[in-house]
């Protein structure tokens, strides 16, 4: 009886044991994959012409490879987008993590949460039909869709993210330390802004990383809305064309193992390692300052 | 599916339009379509996984030789021709172009409608992406060995590009001659004006023909649709409504 | 150095004239500066709040924008036929059907292979530097934009293995990206599981696989489904990754086999929007199609959310 | 009993939702007297400490009857300003939550929130509470180091130096000790015999010797209601109700 | 002491990663009595009891010198099956932690998971632990209810009866009442009472009074280490150390 229950337990252990391993090695396999891909076109270009060219004529004769202006877009669409969503996003957290009532919180959470669920494809169609139009005829620009507006949308897919990990962060500060600043005489606010947002900082930080990160790997938004000039924007009504854009619109059309197809694929480890950074900067903070907080014996 | 048809998006709406009148013909047959453009398709063709691979080039030496190589013979059918034709705002005075204007306005030099006998305007410059079939027949009939400037805006297709010069006084963009419409001003070309006449006997300069490839001569349901295509009473009638020159 | 620095001005000005708590504090003595911390504590308050209605607004006005000008597309036709005349006229059944197939497909696969693998990082593998790795690694996956998750699919699933685009490798391609997030939610389920269950069950003598199998699953289970749910609905609305993969531009048929390939409502929308032939004639038609994904996947997301919601109030 | 009183509970009902955790608590504390408030656990010794500086205000779905009188003035009346309230009766809690932040800026932390900018008076201020909570020598080396980096006992004399920067009137400690090893309670207990000079000290403990040693009145608590109260001697030695030498002898709890 | 032993631990050694929590512990722990563990928080109580039925194994980076004998056999040597241990050590919690399931299947787990297929023994086993632990009459009408209805001192008695159902020798119970109000503190008391006709049991307790009323013998621990140990009656009233009297008076803790 207990021979059966062993061998029982170490099959399972093993077959577990398998299965996590298989998968675990897809999912590395995805980034040799993308990397091998990608390498050939370093044998037509140099990375240094690559990554700071600023022509990108993939398919002209000669052709040049250069993603300069696509990093820019990306960088900037992203920054701009920041801008919005992070001020938003941790506000909002706040609120329902501080300030919003019981009933009041349990119904905008879902709406945030909502908000994180809507398909890119939705909100770039938004910001093509809506929001474009509407720019170009507030601001009288030629175009609608360009930088702003793809930052706005991009705004908008970050938010949730930002708001619902910041949540988390502001919860997880103890009670004690809200208590103990509130029994000397602070009010809400200054307990707030001198305790709690301190104590989380690490937690926000995360948020506000992942938001981003979200963002620059966004596709269909900065397809359908960015403009997709391969130029850099001398303002914020200019059109840009942001990595992913790039990716997606010309990936159909260039020939499997061409130099077009690994320069796309160059691009996508460009992406790849942009968002590597991001997260790897954010469970570094997360992992740093885990225990910030409550005090222990 | 029956039928697969893969390759060039350009050639993808002379397809579709076939496509279902041929199924709404022949209710048996299940065709499935799709894009990936002229390279892939004939890179299909040469691997077996499509039937019909459409392309907007002629088959490379290259791929002549691999074809061959595999021990395969893709066969060409033109199927249309494609013209394409400068568009602007209703409201800009301009009315023809010649192929050096369309050039320099194209590679950045000209940035306003004055230098060329127009408006005071700034020209917004709208291209299509790099990889499609129309600006491939762009670059090569008006470009020369120049490059479209990189602050043209990019759209993904002709419609787009019709309702986008359509909405903007600065701009000029240049679509297939089926999109034309009452809301876009078309500009003649070094004097000629682009339809089916100037297409035909070769006077409009900025086009080019569109191609089906088979394996081999085709046979069977790939015959049947072929045929069908170059029917001047079935296929043909398509690609004008799909906004293309039809061969006859 | 701070210290002493510090220790030093405490010196000199501790010496300094005494002062009275009363006064210079907020106290009796000054209403005013207590007025004033109210106020600002209302203004700020205020501010937050705004900051939130902004995204009830963000959410509001495009749901509005696509019930108002998409409700009127939606019709038996157009949920049951296929589209018709180049896509301008007729419905999107082989769209809901591709998507239906292409997010059942990705979670089917995902699902099975996810849990297990959580299990086996949460209940078996012996924390350390490696489970650290393994787990920042699954955690930067899970952030992969997916866009290259659509670059890996074409590479591997669709070349290397000749699949070519169909059903197979879009789901297959989706469910890779879903994976990820299916370990990270099936993780936190089992986290919440308290610990003294596992104790209680191995005190009584089970074995570690009796404990997972009759208490530790049972008891993450809603948690788990939770999280499907979303990863579903994360599926169903994603474009990138199956554009290269597994959908096509059209085809008026559903499928007969996981090596055919489908329609699906995102590429759909995305392909009616930029690439139709009669853009502003088929507006309608574009919001409908988006009316109809937005349906699925929010209605999805509130299932889980009421689900998950009903457990917790069970719980407590 | 000849001292004035400090803090009245009149009548005081208190309930977390449905739930009624303090029946009709009726306690006079004196001015300058540590008052003990014993009982079993859960019997509600905290919540009604917590209802002295309306710490439970921020418990959603709590309900408040009765009246605390706080130099007879009632504090939850309407014009009552809690903050105002809370720098006056100031609190100590069960477990050490100094900030994290400097040991300087946690003393600090009350009186910049109360509106002084004076650097001087705030180190001033910060010195001598220190030295009221017997910390100063211990830490006046390294004022800008973290206080998370001090021993729990430490920590809970920083809490204390902390709640006493901004000079309340009342002290409200909720087991003080409880969490803490026998030296770190000595010095906090004669911390606290030392304190009731200046403030009134109110005390939370579950220890029966603790209560013994530093307070002056006793008061037992059960279920949520006040049994017996009076002089810590008497209470101990002769308690007037079966229940409370019950508690006192160990019979249970 | 005519009573043979039933646990012997011999120089036991344990660390949490370097950390050592118990320093050379050596106790007798003799059959059909109840032995109790006293001493103040953190001392390793709830470390050496759980190193007797191997629970500490769960904790990543533990390590274990010394030996503990159960019948004369070393639980710790290679040849001794943890699931097997650990049925013959059953375990008791400090907080009640029934299972999310009903109250029958509660009892009847532990019997499952041993293997037991057949309905009537197990519904028999199931009867006469619940009645065992007191609590049958309470819930025999209910016993397809869940267990997370039952109040906390019911759903510990449960804990007592699931622990039972497998026939442990030794049941180790870890601060069982301390989350319980008094009377159901009194039932459970009177159920360790009864118990240890049939099986030995350890029980860590804070309180010394519970230790005085249900053990035979005690044993004080202080950081880390087992400072007294002796009959609970010679230990309360003639402690030979003293840091036993200080901490039984109550001077510290
Ligand atoms: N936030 C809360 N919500 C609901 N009930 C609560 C809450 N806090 C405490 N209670 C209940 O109120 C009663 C009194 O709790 P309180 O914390 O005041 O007891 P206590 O005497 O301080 O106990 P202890 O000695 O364990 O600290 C208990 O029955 C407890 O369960
Ligand atoms: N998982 C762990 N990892 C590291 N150290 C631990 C762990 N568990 C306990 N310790 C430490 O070991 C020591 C003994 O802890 P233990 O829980 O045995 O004390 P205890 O006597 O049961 O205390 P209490 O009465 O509070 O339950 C303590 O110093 C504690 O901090
Ligand atoms: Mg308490
Ligand atoms: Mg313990």
């Amino acid at each position: 009886m207990p021979i059966k229950r062993e061998i029982t337990e170490k099959l399972v252990q093993k077959l577990f044991m398998f299965i996590a391993m298989a998968s675990i090695t897809i999912l590395f396999l995805i980034m040799i994959f993308i990397f091998n891909e990608g390498f050939p076109i370093f044998k037509t270009v140099s990375i240094n012409e690559f990554i700071f060219g600023h022509y990108w004529y993939p398919t002209s004769e000669p052709s040049d490879f250069g993603i300069f202006t696509l990093i820019a877009a990306s960088v900037l669409v992203t920054g701009f987008s920041a801008v919005l969503s992070i001020p938003l996003g941790v506000m909002t957290a706040i609120y329902l993590a501080e300030i919003a009532t019981k009933k009041v919180s349990e119904i905008a959470k879902p709406v945030v949460e909502l908000l994180a669920a809507l398909p890119s494809v939705v909100i770039g169609f938004f910001g093509m039909v809506v929001v474009a139009p509407f720019l170009q005829e507030v601001f009288k620009i030629p175009t609608g869709l360009n930088l702003f507006n793809a930052a706005l949308m991009l705004a908008f897919m970050s938010i949730p993210t930002i708001c619902s990990i910041s949540e988390d962060a502001l919860h997880s500060v103890p009670v004690a330390l809200k208590e103990a600043s509130m029994a000397l005489g602070a009010t809400h606010l200054e307990t707030i802004l001198r305790v709690i947002l301190p104590a989380s900082i690490s937690g926000i930080s995360t948020a506000v990383i992942l938001g981003m990160s979200r963002a620059i790997g966004e596709t269909m938004v900065v397809l359908m809305v960015a403009g997709g000039a391969a130029a850099l924007p001398e303002s914020i009504f200019d059109p840009v064309r942001p990595m992913p854009a790039s990716i997606a619109s010309e990936i159909a059309e260039a020939p499997v193992g061409g130099e077009h197809y690994h320069a796309l694929f160059a691009i996508g480890v460009v992406l790849f390692i942009f968002t590597f950074f991001f997260n790897v900067v954010a469970d570094h903070i997360a992992y740093k300052y885990k225990q910030i907080g409550e005090a222990s014996l | 599916a029956n039928l697969v048809i893969k390759g060039s998006t350009t050639v993808l709406p002379i397809a579709q339009k076939a496509v279902e009148a041929y199924m709404s013909e022949h209710p048996d047959v299940k065709i499935s379509l799709s894009g990936g453009g002229s390279g892939n398709g004939i890179k299909a063709i040469i691997d077996g996984t499509t039937d019909i691979a459409n392309a907007s080039r002629f088959i490379k030496g290259k791929e002549v030789k691999l074809a061959h190589e595999k021990g395969v013979y893709p066969v060409p059918f033109a199927v249309a021709y494609d013209s394409i034709i400068p568009v602007v705002h209703l409201s800009n005075k301009i009315n023809n172009l010649t192929l050096d204007q369309l050039k320099d306005i194209y590679n950045g030099k000209i940035r306003n409608f004055k230098e060329i006998g127009g408006l005071n305007l700034k020209i917004v410059i709208i291209s299509r992406d790099t990889s499609s079939g129309t600006y491939e027949t762009w670059s090569k009939k008006v470009m020369k060995k120049e490059r479209v400037t990189p602050r043209a805006q990019v759209m993904a297709s002709n419609g787009s590009i019709a309702q986008a010069v359509s909405n903007n006084k600065h701009a000029i963009g240049y679509i297939g001659i089926g999109y034309l419409n009452d809301n876009i001003k078309a500009l003649r070309v070094n004097g000629v004006e682009g339809n089916e006449a100037t297409t035909l006997n070769g006077t409009f300069p900025i086009s080019r023909p569109l191609f089906m490839f088979t394996k081999g001569w085709p046979k069977g349901d790939t015959l049947n649709f072929i045929n069908f295509m170059l029917n001047p009473e079935k296929g043909q009638k398509y690609v004008k409504e799909a906004g293309y020159v039809r061969l006859y | 150095m701070a210290d002493s620095t510090l220790n030093k001005s405490l010196k000199k000005k501790t010496s300094s004239k005494k002062f009275d708590i009363k006064t210079d504090l907020n106290a009796d003595g000054n209403v005013f500066g207590l007025q004033r911390r109210k106020l600002n504590q209302f203004f700020a308050f205020s501010l937050f709040r705004v900051a939130t209605v902004i995204n009830g607004i963000a959410l509001f006005i495009i749901i509005y924008f696509m019930v108002t000008r998409g409700w009127r597309a939606i019709t038996w036709t157009f949920l049951t036929q296929a589209p018709t005349d180049s896509m301008t006229k007729g419905g999107i059944f082989p769209c809901i059907i591709g998507t239906f197939y292409l997010s059942m497909g990705a979670i089917l696969i995902t699902m099975p292979i996810g849990i297990i693998s959580a299990v086996y990082l949460n209940e078996y593998a012996r924390p350390g530097r490696i489970l650290r790795l393994i787990r920042l690694g699954i955690n930067n996956l899970a952030g992969v934009p997916s866009v290259v998750f659509g670059l890996f699919g074409m590479a591997f699933f669709v070349v290397t293995l000749k699949m070519g685009v169909s059903l197979l490798a879009g789901a297959l391609t989706l469910g890779v990206m879903s994976l990820p997030v299916v370990i990270g939610a099936t993780e936190e389920a089992l986290k919440a599981v308290p610990d003294t269950y596992r104790e209680a069950s191995l005190g009584l003598g089970a074995t570690r696989w009796q404990t997972i199998r009759k208490v530790v699953l049972p008891c993450a289970l809603p948690g788990i489904l939770t999280g499907a749910i979303l990863a579903l609905s994360r599926a169903a609305g994603e474009t990138a990754p199956i554009m290269f993969t597994g959908a096509v531009f059209f085809t008026p048929c559903t499928p007969a086999s996981i090596f055919d390939e489908v329609m699906a409502l995102p590429y759909h929308i995305y392909v009616l929007a930029t690439a139709g032939t009669e853009i502003e004639a088929t507006r309608h038609l574009q919001y409908g199609t988006a009316l109809v994904l937005i349906g699925l996947v929010l209605g999805m997301n509130l299932i889980a959310i009421i689900y998950r919601s009903r457990l917790r109030s069970r719980m407590n | 009993m000849g001292l004035p009183s400090k803090v009245i509970s009149k009548n005081l009902n208190f309930f977390y939702g449905d739930f009624q955790a303090l029946h009709d608590i009726c306690l006079d504390v004196c001015e300058h007297q540590v008052t003990a408030l014993i009982g079993p656990s859960g019997c509600g010794k905290s919540t009604f400490l917590r209802c002295l500086n309306r710490m439970n205000d921020l418990i959603p779905l709590t309900r408040v009857e009765g009246k605390i009188m706080l130099d007879g003035q009632d504090i939850y009346s309407s014009i009552q300003d809690v903050v105002m309230l809370r720098r006056r009766v100031g609190m100590v809690f069960q477990k050490p939550n100094p900030f994290p932040k400097s040991i300087f800026d946690n003393v600090a932390y009350g009186l910049v929130v109360n509106g002084l900018r004076n650097k001087a008076h705030i180190a001033q201020r910060v010195e001598e509470s220190l030295k009221q909570a017997a910390l100063w020598e211990e830490v006046k080396d390294r004022l800008s180091a973290s206080a998370l980096g001090l021993s729990g006992g430490q920590q809970q004399r920083l809490c204390i130096a902390r709640a006493l920067a901004v000079k309340p009137e009342v002290v409200l400690m909720d087991e003080p000790a409880s969490a803490l090893d026998p030296i770190a309670t000595q010095k906090i207990e004669e911390l606290i015999h030392s304190l009731k000079e200046i403030y009134t000290i109110i005390i939370v403990t579950h220890n029966m010797q603790q209560a013994a040693r530093v307070s002056d009145k006793t008061a037992f608590f059960y279920i949520g209601k006040l049994i017996e109260v009076g002089d810590t001697n008497t209470l101990f030695t002769k308690p007037k109700l079966k229940q409370t030498e019950d508690y006192i002898t160990g019979r249970f709890g």
